[in-house]
């Protein structure tokens, strides 16, 4: 497989992933410069002032010499640019603005596990059914509560989380037993799932495709097999696929571990 | 009782050499250990490594010794290759280069160079070694003990470690290499504040006293928030509380009975606290070791001695407050990530200062390439590369991308590999002289040298570029998750050269035993050093000087105009200066 | 062991001037203290981080006994003050004076372990345990190390008592009382914090 | 331990600088005594808790300043111990800030899953 150079990033399909492209190619840009300029100095000085037997040390002030801070200011001033017009402004973007409201995303749940990701549609209703950790067993993975009318017309399903492209998606991460992590590598997206909380993450996929997620945190022996599909799709054909899904009643969705 | 390191060394056998109490005797134990367990901890990681680079393919050689549990036909499983990780990162940072750096360099440089007879509390100083050992060996040891060695990576991350086996033992071992630590940064600072010989004022001080100084500082004050949270850990697996397991938990079907309210989170920040100030704990005893070395090799002071001082005080203070950018994408409040993205940002300025110190010590030099002058000629440019590679991922956004990957290894790994232990390596061949009164063969010294320097950046270097791939970490089979295999080449190429650093690792083990009993004989100061570690006899006897020494000078005086060798050593009395 | 310095061992020290002005041994425990510190402030920080995230927390007088804790309190205050005054009368060299203070500051070390053992086993016989909630876990941990704290600070007092036969007179014996003193008073310290923190709020 | 120089001189009371005041130390000793009274008897009012807290802790701090103070020498200490214990604070405040801090601005994203149960149940 061939990306374009693009310092060797999987191809971008998520609304932000352009900003952190353009952050990490500024970042190697800059470095590969320091990096050169600096070796070139540094080849010179060894060169220059390799151990010759009739010439002698040239002695420079060094008690009150502040050469050594030049570098720092202008490393220094970099720095400040990228937190105060890169960093700060885009992380809020990114992790600290959800959608909500007008905007209208689609939600769903996804709930990690030891060794799979489930999720949970709310259904037409717009409502998630409860969730009970003492309800969960084999044919019910993320332990829907049935009793609640809300959770009549949800859609659970494992390792498979389908979005419309073009629309803000919310997702609800939380997780069963250990901390997991959500990756999209196309998406450059990464957020763990913690024990006890419900972290909120949000993705506007640019570009229909199917796209791996993968568990970015160790989570045990399988680790490496927790994986998922994300089917990025128009959002017609999104529209389409929840509407086949809609159960009269609610999905026995896959074992857990079932993907391996 | 307070005479004992006076007057004589001890005549048996078990009071000379194991349970000694002096300083020299205790730096040689820590020394020939901590190889001991780096031999053994990059042992483990090369079998990972072919784990890597060929998943599901038997081990060659060794995969039929291990337990078919673990290696069944010679094929490494999951619980195997976390395993090895836990313990790899775990031996590699707190019994290897830790003990190496500050306690063995440390122990026997330190009270030399200020001119000491001893440390001040020699009987503590031996307890620090032996509680290492024990945790030490008993760390290797869950191996073989029920439960097996811990499988939750050398960070522990709660919940996960509570529900592992094999963490228990990692636990207590933990308690007593912190303990061990905490002893031993007390004594380093009690003998380098106290102990000073006369004359030799702080801004006398040699730079690598400096780095041992807040070195100490670092593993005094952050050491014990990771002992507290070791034992609330212990206490979560053999009372069942749940410091760090909230309610409902349910793992693999089964309800986790614990009463729940625990914080994840706050094991990572407990975790960090101490984690970060360990990377300088890492990286100060190398920076110094290389401005010991660059001063004597170039024949000049380094240049801003001062600066550098400052820098690492600097790093001390702020190292304490930059923990959490390892916590950028861990469900941390992103308001705390902008704080921690500024620190993070701010600590990287004492580093470049220090670097750039470095380089401008060469101009002027009349630079002699001995051996170690090349490792730390080797450690700039590498140490560099591992700073700048920091930078994309002390950056929040940038991290959310390179959080976890490959990435993130190859840049730690830079500073800690080709930084730290490339400039360990050249504090052993410049110090090996003082401790033996023989010196180590120069011709296998390069071949090591070269040899481990290109292995090293062919193990490393294709980290960044898997991790740029997007390739996560602490995956035991890469090509189970597809998009990481457009990179997976690499991996080879990585595993290649790995198995060639072991193999350049050979002459420099030769070249240790070799120099001990048969290198050839040197006078005090083969380098024509300064600092007054090179003014008493090699090596040195029990009680280090023949007189207590008085100082006169900096640390530096290389190529003083008018003295009539270009070394004029700080204990020396003389006019012109 | 004053006696058994040799010629050969006093020539071979150093000047006797520390860089600091302070005693190797008074620089080391304030150093240890400085990581105590840290140590129990983690544990604070853990107390105070649960706490904000727990859905419901028990008030300290409905679950413990106030007049027990309080009592305990004082019997560490006190403790402090007889370990000063061993610390007075080693200073004014009144050996029968410094046995006795540092006797009843060893045996008060066992009357704060008796009450709080008194404690813990009313505790586990309604079968409230350190699992049994995360406030239990706390109070457990912190008071079972503070504990841990207090019988280290007897096992060095009473090696003192027992060295002072011998030591009296010995260069460093003033500078170990002190020391042990810091460490004394530095658990009691905890103390002063662990009990409002965990009997009365 | 090694104090080489105590070998020099053989005072026991060389490097302890601090003439101790008995006085002091019982007006110290009535001061923690009441002390301890007041913050129980205070905690009898059942004070609201943010109150409760504030008033207990100001009150141990008084008291472990006291004990510091005095019966550990801080007063008229080198100033060296000083630094010693600024630093510590100094990094104890960061160790209880950053860590509580977080835990407040995340108490939104937390899930109480056994109470929600236990609420339903009842």
């Amino acid at each position: 497989m061939s990306y374009a150079f693009n310092w060797g990033l999987p191809p971008a399909a998520a609304s932000f992933a352009p900003e952190i492209d353009s952050g990490i190619a500024l970042i190697h840009w800059a470095m590969l410069i320091i990096f050169v300029l600096w070796g070139a100095f540094f080849t010179y000085l060894l060169i220059r002032y390799r151990h010759r037997a009739d010439v002698g040390v040239s002695l420079d002030d060094t008690t009150h010499s502040l050469k050594s801070l030049v570098p720092d200011v202008i490393v220094m001033i970099f720095e400040i640019g990228l937190i105060i017009f890169y960093a700060i402004p885009v992380w809020a973007h990114i992790k600290m603005k959800f959608p909500g409201g007008n905007e209208d995303p689609v939600e769903l749940n996804v709930i990690a596990q030891q060794f799979a990701w489930n999720v949970q549609y709310p259904g037409p209703d717009g409502k998630f059914g409860r969730r009970k950790p003492e309800l969960i067993n084999f044919y019910n993975p993320i332990g829907l509560d049935l009793t609640d009318p809300a959770a009549q017309d949800d859609v659970v399903l494992a390792n498979e989380i389908h979005l419309p492209a073009g629309a803000k998606a919310l997702i609800h991460l939380s997780t069963l037993d250990v901390i997991h992590s959500f990756g999209v590598p196309e998406f450059r997206l990464k957020q763990d799932a913690v024990p006890g909380m419900e972290i909120p993450v949000w993705v506007k996929p640019t570009q229909a495709g199917t796209y791996e997620l993968a568990c970015a945190q160790l989570c045990g022996f399988a680790h490496s097999l927790m994986t998922g599909v994300v089917v990025v799709q128009s959002p017609d054909q999104y529209q389409a696929w929840l509407k086949s899904r809609a159960p009269a009643k609610p999905q026995q969705a896959a074992a857990p571990g079932a993907n391996f | 009782m307070s005479d004992d390191q006076h007057g004589h060394a001890p005549r048996s056998f078990w009071r000379r050499y194991v349970f000694a109490t002096d300083h020299k005797v205790i730096g040689l134990q820590y020394f020939f250990t901590s190889w001991v367990f780096l031999l053994i901890g990059f042992t483990m990681v090369l079998l990972m490594r072919w784990e890597l680079a060929y998943p599901g393919t038997p081990i060659p050689f060794v995969g039929r010794l291990i337990s078919p549990l673990l290696a069944p036909g010679g094929i490494m499983t999951g619980e195997l290759y976390n395993s090895l990780g836990a313990m790899h990162g775990t031996l590699m940072i707190f019994l290897g280069i830790v003990p190496l750096g500050f306690a063995a360099f440390g122990n026997y440089i330190l009270p030399l160079q200020i001119g000491a007879d001893d440390m001040a509390f020699p009987r503590i100083n031996m307890a620090s070694y032996w509680l290492y050992f024990v945790g030490g060996v008993l760390m290797l040891s869950s191996f073989i003990l029920p439960g097996g060695a811990a499988q939750s990576g050398w960070t522990s991350y709660a919940p996960l470690a509570e529900f592992n086996p094999g963490q228990t033992t990692w636990l207590v071992s933990m308690v007593l290499i912190i303990t061990s630590s905490l002893l031993g940064a007390i004594n380093f600072l009690t003998t380098g504040i106290n102990m000073r010989a006369p004359g030799l004022s702080l801004f006398r001080l040699p730079v690598f006293v400096w780095a041992q100084l807040v070195t100490s500082v670092l593993l005094l004050l952050a050491f014990p928030p990771l002992e507290a949270a070791a034992v609330l850990q212990l206490m979560d697996r053999v009372l069942h509380t749940s410091f760090f397991i909230p309610a409902g938990l349910v793992v693999l079907g089964t309800k986790v009975a614990a009463s729940g309210g625990g914080s994840p989170l706050l094991w990572e920040h407990l975790f960090w606290f101490l984690g970060h100030p360990e990377v300088y704990v890492l990286l100060l005893p190398a920076m110094g070791i290389v401005c010991e070395i660059i001063a004597a090799n170039t024949r000049k002071p380094l240049h801003g001695y001062k600066i550098i001082v400052y820098s690492m005080l600097a790093i001390g203070v702020l190292s304490f407050v930059v923990w959490a950018h390892h916590m950028f994408v861990s469900g941390m409040s992103p308001m705390l990530g902008n704080f921690f993205l500024v620190t993070t940002m701010i600590i990287s300025v004492p580093s470049v200062a220090i670097l750039t110190s470095m380089i401008y010590s060469l101009q002027g030099g009349s630079i002699r390439f001995s051996v170690p002058m090349l490792f730390a000629l080797a450690f700039m440019p590498l140490f560099g590369i591992g700073g700048l590679t920091g930078l994309p991922l002390g950056l929040t956004v940038t991290d959310i991308y390179l959080h976890d990957t490959y990435y993130i290894i190859g840049h730690f790994h830079y500073v800690v590999v080709t930084g730290s232990i490339i400039a360990l390596m050249g504090g052993v061949y410049h110090w090996f002289p003082k401790w033996f009164g023989r010196k180590m063969n120069d011709f296998w010294g390069k071949v090591h040298f070269w040899g481990s320097v290109a292995a090293m950046n062919g193990v490393f270097f294709p980290m960044f570029i898997i991790g740029l791939h997007g390739e996560s970490r602490r995956l035991y089979d890469p090509t189970a998750q597809i998009h990481n295999l457009p990179a997976h080449y690499w991996h080879i190429v990585s595993t290649v050269s790995a198995g060639l650093l072991m193999l350049f690792q050979l002459p420099f083990i030769i070249n240790v035993i070799h120099g001990i009993f048969w290198g050839e004989k040197t006078q005090e100061n083969p380098w024509k050093a300064t600092t007054l570690e090179w003014a008493c006899p090699s090596p040195p006897p029990h009680g280090n000087f023949e007189k207590p020494p008085r100082v006169y000078h900096d640390p530096y005086g290389y190529s003083v105009p008018g003295y009539r060798e270009d070394w004029l050593p700080q204990n020396v009395e003389w006019e012109g200066a | 062991m004053g006696g058994r310095m040799t010629t050969a061992a006093a020539v071979a020290a150093p000047p006797s001037e520390f860089r600091t002005g302070l005693t190797n041994a008074k620089l080391g425990v304030w150093l240890f203290l400085a990581s105590e510190v840290m140590l129990f402030a983690t544990l604070f920080t853990t107390y105070i981080v649960l706490r904000l995230g727990a859905s419901e927390w028990p008030r300290g007088w409905e679950v413990l006994n106030v007049p027990l804790g309080f009592t305990n309190t004082l019997v560490l205050i006190v403790s402090s003050v007889t370990m000063v005054m061993a610390y007075a009368k080693c200073w004014d060299r009144d050996y029968k004076g410094f046995r006795i203070y540092l006797g009843v500051t060893i045996a008060l070390g066992f009357v704060f372990l008796g009450i709080k053992s008194f404690e813990w086993a009313a505790k586990f016989r309604v079968h409230h345990f350190p699992s049994t909630s995360i406030y239990y876990a706390l109070y457990f941990t912190m008071t079972g190390l503070h504990g841990l704290h207090v019988i280290c600070g007897m096992i060095v007092n009473g090696a003192l008592f027992v060295l002072s036969k011998k030591e009296w007179d010995h260069p460093l014996f003033m500078g170990r009382i002190e020391g042990s003193g810091l460490f004394w008073h530095f658990v009691d310290i905890v103390w002063i914090f662990l009990f409002p923190t965990f009997y009365l709020l | 331990m090694s104090d080489h120089a105590a070998v020099a001189s053989i005072d026991p009371r060389a490097h302890h600088p601090h003439r101790p005041e008995v006085n002091i130390y019982v007006a110290v000793f009535v001061a923690l005594a009441v002390l301890t009274v007041t913050t129980v008897l205070v905690s009898y009012w059942h004070l609201p808790i943010l109150a409760g807290v504030a008033v207990a802790m100001m009150i141990a701090t008084v008291k472990a300043s006291l004990v510091a103070t005095f019966f550990m020498h801080l007063k008229g200490e080198r100033a060296f111990i000083y630094g010693i214990l600024a630093m510590t604070v100094f990094f104890v405040l960061f160790l209880f800030i950053l860590p509580i801090s977080d835990q407040d601005l995340l108490s939104g994203r937390m899930t109480h899953t056994n109470v929600t149960a236990e609420a339903e149940a009842r």
